[in-house]
């Protein structure tokens, strides 16, 4: 037993940190929501960095790692809130086309190519007008689109970076790319790179309120000296502290494909789910007006988390999940 | 007890029923704290003023009818339950109106309430400052005497007003004794914001909207006549719990009633024929949004009943403050679960429960924190020690 | 509309506060633990007093009194936590025997002897053991029976006052006392009654608990300085604020019998079960260690809120019910 | 990551196992809050004591078999799984056996721990006093020189003192320097409760057990080897998180684990064919119960390996405390919930949950209350301000 990531683990999200504190700034997820494609830019970067390809072999540019590598980065990616499709291509789509020994996982992992995907009860997805591929699932397996032959109607979101689009593909023109099994498999990939970067966008939210709470005074003292909100903090900390672990442990059992991996995979998103959407809460409260306004940045981080805790499934239905394995 | 309405009662409600029915906008207005749908909500409050129904409480002379406390009441359900627009008039009409009739004097009553009822002046709210949030008392923006002009400049920043680029006037606490300590030595100002040296900025919400404004003040003169009460006295002034007796202090259970209402309404379109008709989780927890309306409404009637017995509002403010803004975010929330993936939407119509759970989380912050009303429960209600 | 009591309701519930005040002091209760019959020996008195027989007719020694005269007074008698089958006798036995008709009725009023209710659900009564009569019913109606003619199998109980047996009932000596339709009443009577007991009960943790933190002082101040304290108390305030009315709601179907009188009681059932609960945690965590031991009072208010929370009917069944009529 | 156990800790895991199946007594013992409870249980623990499953991760010349971390936390998920006895020799084993490896001479690690782990002398924590609870400074009882006998003259009174009425020996903390300030001039003793002018007053716990002592100390004289560390330093010999590398200041995820695999079983039994089996109400909060008991698990494994590493506990076990305290009351409250009217019973089978449910409301409370621990998060972990 050794549950703890490795130093090599940790180097490679470190740099990535370094990498998206230099780049990207709250500014350019401001920035994204008015960029024509919703977008940070940040795709090259994340390509040269192997982030994108991470997963893919090593002969289709990619570096053979494993979710476990993933999860750690994907972490760090929601604590910049980047909006990027990189849950959908290098945590989905990437795995499923190396599976499929599709050719076209080296154009994903050398970033000639993007990919978007819908789960199998999604109806929409996100960031597909500047996407290459449309991946999407249902109960019988998968399929594959390019972005010209699925009809796309964009529907704004609370989350002004997030694209999405309503999805129509009774078109015949996809090809299977996986069985129904892999139609699983996505939903299980898909729900764990939300999840991981559920637990950056938590932390981001509580490392900003801390920040706010130990400079602002009211009444002549710190607002963070007040235990009403040193007892708000301490309980989305406590949230934190006991989801993260679940989603670690989720990564390492789809990349051993353990059985139990779908409910593995559920009890984490339920726990990152519900630490995000109490951190978002407590944030709001503590930082009380200026977080209310979109001049400030913590709304930006917020309006991410409540868009990804219903992404991928929402907290009943991942419970539910959980539910019909063990009762 | 008798909890049945006077038959004058209840045709008061059928009046304001029928009314409503026949004018109430089949198409929802734009939102009231954006520009283009401020003005559209405006003709909507002259409309309800030409009927007789924008200050239903107030006297006659000022534009009311002089309705009861359960008129009041009666109307505010009808209004909620016919979907009626939001009321961009009620800062002035809940929050100055109250203290104009028990501080002001007969000029000031008559030059105020009369536009404000008629929606031909709207005001909005100079409170809170850069530095004086939850501490109001913590108040920078100052007044300077000018005797020779006979009134008063002003200076400072006020921020969080909402409505504040839309609106005509202000009301706002401003320090004109800089040697008196925080509650005094503040004076209660209605300023004029055409007046020179007023700088509006439109301040953008969580939604979107903007419906907030930061208000600059560079010596803007306001004349005494603008001075509502006592000089160095607004801090009192300000905190009078006044107006109770048209209902002024009160939060409409009508809105809560009516939101609970389309919430079981959209469980009902989303859910029926699909197994999630009988999920128990899902219904458990809009029977006790249904329940805890219906306390709040019974709530609000018990408290009712002791104002027309003539008490007036105490501490108890604080828990009702509490349990409205709460049920309000549990009941956004709720419905946004219902909606699932569709929660993420801002367009379509079932986009309006997305806004209004970002409308509803600025409950438990705006008009004292709720962290600070616990504290006013615990403290002036069961008497815990304040150190 | 006028929506509370009227000066005479408040002077007869006064006039039960001072003598339970006097009469039944936390010892008194203690006391019933150990007493044979498990109750405060104060039935005399509450006969005297009128409470017992407050819904008698007057031609019965009664007073003719409505479920908003009884509301009231059972609220006291929860306050002091008298351990006396008054819910059952007062609140449902004399208007079920009054509406049969039952000649007993002026019996009971007068204290001559005592009865006790199992409603619809119930698989025990309570105090059985000095009852004279046991009261039963099922959805097809109520039976009444002779103590000796039901089989009375005692359980011990977490309130030791609480005298549980578990009722059979097979033997067809009953008597019909009741249709479908007053069994129904029994039930909405009973969980009325106890929904009362339940707001003296949630009040008085409370005050108990205001006072202690007031007293005790740790870390040089009193303890209730606290914010941490002060908003665990505000909430049990909050809770019981908006459960009161409900309750009293309810009281005023019942005597009007509106017809919708069950989902009413249901609605106050589920308020004042839940006040209770909160009242009684934050209470115990308040007083901390003092409170977890059986030489303070606070348990004996603590078991009957939990006991009572869970009779005539528990949180999930009254707020199923409540959801059957509005869903 | 590498998420399975050795081999030689899956055959560890089997050894247990197969004993605890062998050994375990098939009717619950009765309560070791009872004196005659307190005895049976004692036999249990000599029994434990002879297969050597007492103390697994202390050195064998303590009576442990040097178990590694992953070892122990293997042993206790069996153990727990098994529904083995209450351990009554643990507040020793738990709270002061860390204190003694860390700060004890050798002669007393020689004489006291391997008689903690034979549970032939069974050890009781002195630290509370009427008016030193969560405020543990505030300590009043005190220790007076004798240097002529060679040691000190106790005076004062203990309370809350865990089966302090059937223990042999109690450790606490005592003021020897009344003239320092508050945390300092304490000092750890070791105390002989068969000593002459020691009382013990059995106190009566919520569920009717006398699980709680008052401790009096009349001119009690401790010699200097029952002295543990420095006189007037007993402060920090307390404080001293110790122990971790034995998993002694974990709170073993086998406890709950076990108490939600028995939350299931008796979902199963109640609801099997009756339509509570699908009450989603019920079923998600049955689910959440075992994903909180699982995300406890896997908390503790990282943890673990931190620790395994060489890392010492922080404030991070402010988190773990407030996190399984709460759960240990939700698994309860459930199964509660389940019972329905049955709750309200105390005998029986199913009233293990009533009085389950009454010791889990203690979790909250001792060992630094569920408040002093979020403050520990804000202040030590977040980097809020005290004041």
């Amino acid at each position: 037993m050794r549950f703890a990531f490795t130093d090599e683990q940790l180097a490679f999200r470190d740099a990535l940190r370094d990498l998206l504190t230099q780049e990207c700034p709250p500014a350019r997820v401001r920035d994204a929501w008015t960029n024509p494609d919703g977008r940070t830019g940040l795709w090259p970067a994340l390509v040269e960095m192997g982030v994108v390809g991470l997963l893919a072999p090593a002969s289709a540019g990619g570096l053979d790692g494993t979710e476990v590598d993933l999860v750690a980065l994907l972490e760090e990616t929601g604590r910049h809130a980047i909006a990027e499709p990189l849950v959908e291509t290098a945590a989905v789509a990437i795995p499923l086309l190396r599976d499929a020994h599709d050719p076209r996982v080296a154009d994903l992992a050398h970033g000639r190519i993007v990919a978007t995907v819908a789960g199998r009860t999604d109806e929409f997805v996100v960031w597909a007008d500047s996407c290459d591929l449309v991946i999407a699932s249902d109960d019988s397996g998968v399929r594959m689109f390019a972005r010209d032959a699925v009809t796309l109607e964009p529907r704004p979101a609370i989350d002004g970076a997030r694209r999405l689009s309503w999805l129509g593909t009774d078109d015949t023109t996809g090809e299977a790319i996986g069985d129904a099994d892999a139609a699983a498999l996505v939903d299980d990939r898909g729900a764990l790179g939300t999840a991981a970067q559920l637990l950056g966008l938590t932390e981001r939210m509580i490392d900003m309120t801390v920040a706010y709470v130990r400079d602002r005074h009211q009444f002549g003292v710190p607002v963070g000296s007040f235990q009403a909100v040193k007892h708000h903090l301490a309980n989305a900390r406590l949230a934190l502290e006991f989801a993260r672990p679940l989603v670690y442990r989720a990564a390492v059992s789809i990349a051993t494909l353990d059985p139990h991996r779908s409910a593995h995979v559920s009890a984490g998103k339920v726990q990152a789910n519900e630490a995000a959407a109490l951190a978002a809460r407590v944030a709001l409260q503590c930082h009380g007006a200026i977080g209310y306004t979109t001049e400030y940045d913590l709304h930006l981080f917020m309006k991410r988390a409540w868009a990804l805790a219903r992404a991928w499934g929402d907290t009943t239905t991942h419970r539910r999940r959980v539910g019909r394995a063990i009762l | 007890m008798d909890l049945s309405f006077t038959a004058s009662e209840e045709a008061f409600r059928a009046e304001c029923r029928a009314w409503l029915a026949a004018n109430v906008p089949a198409e929802p207005l734009p939102s009231g704290d954006t520009a283009a749908g401020f003005a559209a909500h405006l003709e909507w409050e002259r409309r309800l003023f030409d009927a007789g129904y924008a200050v239903v409480s107030w006297p006659p002379e000022y534009g009311g009818r002089g309705a009861s406390l359960w008129e009041w009441l009666v109307f505010e359900e009808e209004y909620y339950r016919a979907g009626a627009p939001q009321r961009v008039t009620q800062n002035g009409i809940f929050l100055l109106a109250p203290t104009v009739f028990e501080f002001g004097t007969d000029e000031q009553r008559a030059r105020i309430l009369p536009a404000m009822a008629a929606a031909t002046e709207t005001w909005c709210q100079g409170w809170s400052e850069p530095n004086a949030g939850s501490d109001l008392a913590g108040i920078q923006s100052r007044g300077v005497r000018d005797d020779a002009a006979g009134g008063w400049r002003l200076f400072g920043q006020k921020t969080w007003t909402t409505r504040g680029a839309f609106c005509d006037r202000m009301f706002g606490l401003f320090r004109t004794d800089p040697s008196a300590e925080r509650h005094r030595g503040l004076t209660y100002f209605l300023v004029d914001l055409r007046a020179p040296g007023v700088t509006v900025r439109p301040v953008e919400r969580l939604d979107g909207d903007a419906g907030f404004a930061e208000v600059f003040l560079d010596d803007v003169f306001v004349a005494d006549r603008d001075v509502l009460g006592a000089p160095n006295d607004g801090w009192s002034v300000a905190m009078a719990t006044t107006g109770s007796e048209r209902g002024l202090t009160l939060r409409s259970p009508g809105r809560f009633l009516a939101t609970a209402a389309r919430l079981i309404e959209l469980f009902h379109s989303l859910a029926d024929g699909t197994e999630r008709a009988h999920d128990d989780a899902l219904r458990d927890r809009i029977t006790q949004a249904w329940i805890d309306a219906e306390a709040y409404r019974w709530q609000t009637f018990w408290t009712v009943t002791r104002l027309v017995d003539g008490a007036r509002s105490g501490p108890e403010a604080s828990l009702v403050k509490l349990f409205w803004s709460e049920l309000d975010v549990r009941l956004h929330e709720l419905a946004l679960d219902l909606l699932g993936p569709h929660a993420e939407l801002v367009d379509g119509e079932l986009a309006s429960w997305t806004k209004g759970y970002q409308f509803a989380l600025s409950g438990p912050i705006y008009a004292g924190t709720n962290e600070i009303q616990r504290n006013v429960v615990a403290e002036r209600l069961l008497g815990l020690p304040r150190k």
